[in-house]
């Protein structure tokens, strides 16, 4: 079941890296051309999804919207993936002040309302797709090094890695071939999450129109023109949305699915506060 | 005959393979007697504990034959019949009493369920009736034990809520699935007295699953060694150990380290690895580790026979009369 | 120092400090997990180390291993103070240390290959540089404890538990040290295969001439392997001596309730000795009486053992000790 | 367990001077001047020196930073947020006038979320591969990856434009008619709720289902007890537990709700007035949005601390 669910995931994705990939090859209209005559209407066969409030063919800015959106969604994840793995390595490994400080950070982060924070530093920066990365990753951190410094405290005491010690091994190697690896399946599970996070709240920060601007076509753009618009032309608001419901469905599918893989362990510590109960002792 | 297994088959399917946990096994539980069942981890022994009660959870299933309960077939009852058997007529002892109690529930609340169930007693007649088994079973201070929580025993005095449970409602057959193999040595000899003296006073059929030879030699009446699944030897103890007929028998008992032995004599194990249940070789499944095994015993796998009138063995070398 | 000596180890006390933690720390008691330990191993003995759960058998490995810092006394390996050895001299002596753990699952990276656990020693202490050297190396140790080359690319989860215990005594000699610790080698094996791993480990100390530390909690394995046993209860070593007279002549009322209560695999037995069942549990460590720490479950307690804690009497290496005011020469 | 909720408190309060600190910063690095903005919105943009100078003082930002946030603090904690920049009304004032229709909002989604969550959970596991659970399983997925904006829409779309059964948007208080409120609320709660159901519905399965697996649960059948009775006298409890901690979660999740929903359905809440205030820069009612925010998070989860020991019997050895 979750291996299906995984390959469904897999599929989407797959196919909106390739429209974005090609985009501008198969547009079947230019996105930006302008057209007053024909605004707002419904499906034909010219338009196939029909036209926005200034003419343009909305199936084309939703094809060109592709790139923005998983740009945005992929790079704020990347980054902050490296950030976190780097400080919850230094949090796990190092413990003591450093441990405690860059726990307190993640708790400050975490109790922030990500929307307003998002939105407050995007207009700090000035909108746009840069602001965006950069607000995102700025909270987005957190839970990446929150999630790898429990790997490290978890796997800090195996037995391997004691037996490991016990032969002479030296730190850095300790690091490297015994803590590292029990790290990255996690990470990759919670980045795959994170992107579909992320692509929500950059839909979310465009929906509000702080986001990407114009011309620049991103589906949660269109969704905010659109939903002006719901009673007359219900397309324009429904189809970026959906577009933007199944990419993050489909990176959901797959962190799931690579989660039941990888370790059944992990289900927990993703979700609830393994790490915190353990401190409980 | 209080208990009487025929032809019993419990497998796991996983894909499109069988584990066969339990494969055709047959034997007999007489009243107020001690059968003792032995063999290594995953031999079967828990599974077939587990399918008397059908208790298998999935993917296993009873595939084919009969458990007997007082003539009654235990796979054939339906739900209702089955639920007023578990717990009051046959009552299990797990393994690890770690994890066998309810972490979030008293040991009182766990205590009177019992008979709340079967005897549709209130709780507060119940109470008084679980203090006293609780003194059966030699807890200190049962009364206020009663509100303790499972982690605040320790792991013998668990095992001692367990044997209170399980002998609550004075249920005819005590399975007891290697009930001191999670405790220490000095532990574990008190608890199997006490075991044994309560089920000797109810005249209980107790049926002790262990790894230990030890244990078997000084509990059991009969014994059964199990391997991959089928039994390969059935007798009284005092026979088996004097007697041992299957190489594997023979092999476990040297394996053992004895107090009493000769110094530096070295131990003679059974070479190789237990065979995998997913893909059972054709023929015995000792075949591989077998110090006498012959061209038959790859060809067919060997029953259960009658050797002398009370031991049993199934191997070909030790036919009937020979 | 004898030059005899292995491994000596002299009043080593461990405690663990108990915290109440409100706002700051605050000190409230310490669990004492060892008790003043001493005893010796010399070149080419087993000493055994019996125990139940609990009772700081393990922590004894893990300090004597410099995985755990003392509390107090000092450990000698072949006369050097451990714990006065720097980074670079402690890694050169745990080359002549080695350690084998209870848990043949969770002892082995389970993403790495046989090959690279059995060769992580040679690689930290760069026995070779060559890459066919090292494999042949390899190849060599698992020949030696039985198990076939050819699944040097296998990782550990495709191996049996007796199979991986084999892997881990293969690294444990890779480096070819002079003194071996087992920490309950055998304890999660089946009887079948838990005679085979004791027959290797035998066989490998008499190849290598080495020597060991076998702590099980196992008294019938434990004297099957040892010259000597050691006996412990609750961070304490109660008796000490040569394995047929502590098992045929066992002084502490302990020794002889853990003798009574191993179950003998003989039917014919069963009868023989009235058991002296010890009543009571191992309870928890804090709060330890002020006498022997036996005191509670003993049969045989007396006044004074309520009120002073039996010592082990001294005496050369093969003497008979024991921790009991009943054989106590005053 | 005393000496344990102890040490929770203080990391929150620590926590908490933390989000302090970072809120004041935000709110000073905004761009554009806020004085600016006032007299845009007031005087028509001319103004002379001197009452610039008065409406820098006015609001305090005339003073040295650690100064200003000392003030800040201070005037916090006796409950004086400051004055909105943009209405001019004070933002304590604000806040209370709104709070009850948030407040609304969020108990009217916690009941979705808990109602649909748990009963779907519940389901999922006792029928574990089935194919409703496997329906249920895709559903609460969908529950947590549809965006609260889409959601909207497609309600909106289906039950107001299509067939008028819900009102679009708007808000009716409880005083004035207690159906009209009741049907101005039911979608907007209903899209609040759907995230934290997702979350529950899967994290009550998972955790019931590992709880199945246990070998309580087995002697509980050992003893002659039905599925039902094994269900609900041993399997929820433990099941329940740590559900508790994924409600700070489903909090977050409905908070970063709110600000969306109340904006689209146009609910004069707390979350309209926030996303407002971004858009006007209006400084101090953002600072009061986030801090009130974040406690509300780190009191939900010290609750969530308070609760899980109560009802872990095992928490209270550890600590």
């Amino acid at each position: 079941m979750k291996n299906r669910i995984f390959i469904v995931g897999l599929i989407i994705i797959l196919g909106f890296l390739a429209i974005a990939a090609i985009a501008p090859q198969i547009v079947p209209c230019d996105p930006e051309a302008q057209d007053l005559y024909h605004v707002l209407e419904g499906p034909s066969r010219q338009h196939l999804l029909g036209t926005d409030d200034v003419g343009r063919d909305l199936l084309s800015r939703v094809i060109m919207g592709t790139r923005p959106t998983l740009f945005i969604g992929v790079t704020a994840t990347f980054l902050s993936s490296v950030i976190g793995v780097l400080m919850g390595l230094i949090a796990g490994y190092k413990g003591g002040f450093i441990d405690m400080f860059i726990m307190r950070l993640t708790d400050t982060f975490m109790c922030m309302p990500v929307l307003i924070v998002v939105l407050a530093l995007v207009a700090v920066l000035g909108p746009g797709i840069k602001s965006v990365i950069m607000a995102i990753t700025f909270i987005n951190w957190t839970s990446f090094a929150r999630i790898v410094r429990g790997e490290v405290l978890f796997a800090r005491e195996l037995p391997y890695v004691e037996a490991a010690r016990a032969m002479g091994a030296s730190g850095l190697r300790i690091i490297f071939f015994h803590l590292l690896p029990n790290v990255t399946a996690p990470v990759i599970v919670t980045a795959s999450i994170a992107i579909s996070g992320n692509i929500m709240l950059e839909s979310a920060v465009s929906f509000l129109g702080l986001g990407a601007q114009p011309p620049t076509s991103t589906w949660g753009n269109e969704l905010r023109i659109g939903y002006s618009y719901l009673e007359i032309a219900p397309l324009f608001s429904l189809v970026p949305g959906a577009l933007i419901t199944l990419s993050v469905l489909a990176f959901n599918f797959i962190g799931d699915g690579l989660r039941d893989t990888f370790d059944p362990r992990l289900s927990n510590t993703l979700l609830n506060k393994n790490v915190k109960k353990s401190e409980v002792k | 005959m209080l208990l009487k297994v025929l032809n019993l088959c419990t497998y796991y399917q996983t894909g499109s393979s069988y584990v066969r946990a339990v494969d055709d096994i047959s034997f007999e539980l007489a009243k107020g007697e001690t059968l003792g069942v032995v063999g290594e981890s995953g031999c079967g022994k828990t599974a077939a504990a587990l399918s008397l009660m059908r208790l298998i959870p999935s993917p296993g299933r009873i595939v084919s034959g009969k458990i007997l309960f007082e003539g009654k077939d235990i796979t054939a009852l339906s739900i209702k019949e089955l639920l007023s058997i578990r717990g009051d007529q046959i009552a299990m002892i797990f393994q690890d009493p770690m994890t066998a109690l309810n972490p979030v529930l008293s040991i009182g609340e766990q205590l009177v369920e019992p008979f709340m169930i079967h005897r549709r007693l209130s709780r507060k007649v119940a109470i008084p009736l679980c203090i006293e088994l609780l003194n059966k079973v030699r807890i200190p201070d049962a009364g206020s034990r009663m509100k303790s929580y499972p982690h605040e025993l320790s792991g013998g005095m668990r095992q001692r809520v367990m044997i209170a449970m399980a002998l609550a409602l004075n249920p005819k057959i005590i399975i007891a699935d290697e009930p001191t193999t999670a405790l220490d040595v000095s532990i574990q000899a008190e608890l199997l007295e006490l075991l044994k003296n309560i089920t000797r006073e109810q005249n209980a059929s107790l049926m002790l699953i262990t790894h230990n030879l030890g244990i078997v030699a000084r509990y059991a009446d009969r014994v059964m060694i199990m391997y991959a699944g089928r039994i390969v030897e059935k007798a009284f103890t005092l026979n088996l150990y004097q007697t041992p007929l299957h190489p594997y028998t023979k092999g476990l008992l040297d394996s053992v380290p004895r107090l009493n032995q000769n110094n530096n004599k070295k131990l003679t194990p059974i070479k190789g690895q237990p065979p995998d249940l997913a893909n059972l070789p054709q023929g015995c499944a000792f075949y591989e580790r077998c110090t006498l095994k012959e061209a038959r015993c790859k060809a067919k796998a060997p029953t259960l026979k009658k050797f002398t009138c009370d031991h049993e063995v199934a191997c070909w070398l030790k036919e009937e009369g020979k | 120092m004898n030059a005899n000596l292995m491994l000596k180890v002299n009043k080593i006390s461990k405690q663990f400090p108990v915290y109440r933690r409100t706002v700051f720390k605050k000190k409230i008691g310490a669990l004492n997990v060892l008790n003043s330990v001493s005893f010796d191993i010399v070149k080419g003995e087993t000493l055994g180390l019996v125990g139940e759960s609990g009772c700081g058998k393990t922590t004894v490995c893990r300090t004597i291993m410099q995985l755990e810092p003392l509390t107090a006394g000092e450990i000698f390996f072949k006369g050097e103070r451990l714990s006065m050895l720097t980074k670079k001299e402690l890694r050169q002596v745990r080359r002549h240390m080695q350690i084998i753990y209870q848990d043949p699952f969770g002892s082995l990276n389970p993403r790495m290959k046989v090959l690279d656990i059995i060769g992580e020693p040679l690689m930290i202490h760069k026995i070779t540089s060559s890459k066919g050297e090292y494999k042949d190396m390899v190849a060599d140790l698992m020949m030696m404890v039985g198990l076939n080359p050819l699944m040097s690319s296998r990782y550990p989860h495709e191996f049996s538990s007796g199979q991986r215990q084999r892997i881990s005594i293969a690294r444990a000699i890779a480096v070819k040290p002079d003194f071996l610790i087992c920490d309950e080698p055998v304890s999660a094996l089946d009887v079948s295969i838990q005679a085979q791993i004791i027959n290797l480990l035998e066989e490998i100390k008499d190849k290598f001439s080495l020597t060991y530390l076998f702590v099980a909690h196992d008294l019938a394995v434990v004297h099957h392997v040892s010259s000597r046993i050691a006996v412990m209860y609750r961070g304490e070593i109660v008796e000490i001596a040569d394995k047929d007279n502590l098992c045929r002549n066992p002084k502490h009322p302990y020794t002889k309730a853990l003798l009574s209560a191993i179950p003998v695999p003989d039917p014919k037995e069963r009868y023989k000795d009235e058991h002296a069942l010890l009543r009571g549990e191992n309870n928890d460590l804090l709060d330890v009486p002020s006498g022997c720490r036996f005191y509670p479950r003993c049969p045989f307690a007396m006044s004074l053992c309520y009120q002073k804690r039996p010592v082990l009497n001294k005496g050369n290496h093969h003497e008979h000790l024991t921790a009991c005011h009943l054989h106590q020469e005053s | 367990m005393k000496s344990y909720l102890l040490k929770r408190l203080l990391y929150s309060l620590l926590t908490l001077w933390l989000v302090s600190l970072f809120i004041f910063a935000i709110a000073r690095i905004l761009p554009g001047d806020p004085v600016q903005g006032v007299l845009m919105a007031s005087h028509m943009g001319i103004a002379d020196n001197n009452l610039i100078e008065g409406l820098r003082a006015k609001f305090g930002i005339d003073q040295p930073l650690p100064i200003q946030y000392l003030v800040w603090v201070k005037n916090f904690i006796i409950g004086d947020f400051g004055v909105s920049i943009a209405s001019g009304e004070k933002v304590f004032e604000m806040f209370m006038k709104r709070l009850p229709v948030t407040l609304e909002l969020f108990m009217g989604s916690a009941i979705w979320s808990m109602l649909i969550g748990f009963s779907c959970g519940i389901i999922s596991a006792v029928r574990r591969n089935s194919f409703l659970d496997h329906l249920l399983t895709v559903g609460a997925v969908l529950g947590l990856s549809i965006p609260v904006f889409w959601e909207g829409i497609v309600l909106i779309y289906l039950l107001s434009v299509m067939t008028h059964i819900l009102p679009p948007s708007g808000y009716v208080p409880f005083t004035e008619s207690i159906t009209g409120n009741l049907l101005a609320m039911a979608m907007p709660t209903f899209i609040m709720g759907t995230q934290g159901a997702g979350l529950i519905a899967r994290y009550v399965r998972s955790s019931l289902l590992s709880v199945l697996g246990q070998d309580f649960i087995r002697t509980a059948y050992a003893k002659g007890l039905s599925e039902r009775q094994v269900l609900i006298r041993h399997a929820l409890k433990p099941a329940m537990i740590p559900v508790t901690t994924v409600a700070g979660l489903t909090f977050g999740y409905v908070t970063a709700g709110s600000f969306i929903v109340e904006y689209m359905f146009a609910i004069p809440g707390l979350g309209r007035m926030g996303v407002n205030a971004i858009f006007a820069n209006d400084f101090p009612v953002i600072q009061a949005t986030l801090f009130i925010v974040a406690i509300n998070i780190l009191a939900v989860n010290f609750l969530v601390d308070v609760l899980y020991g109560y009802l872990d019997p095992r928490v209270k050895v550890r600590s």
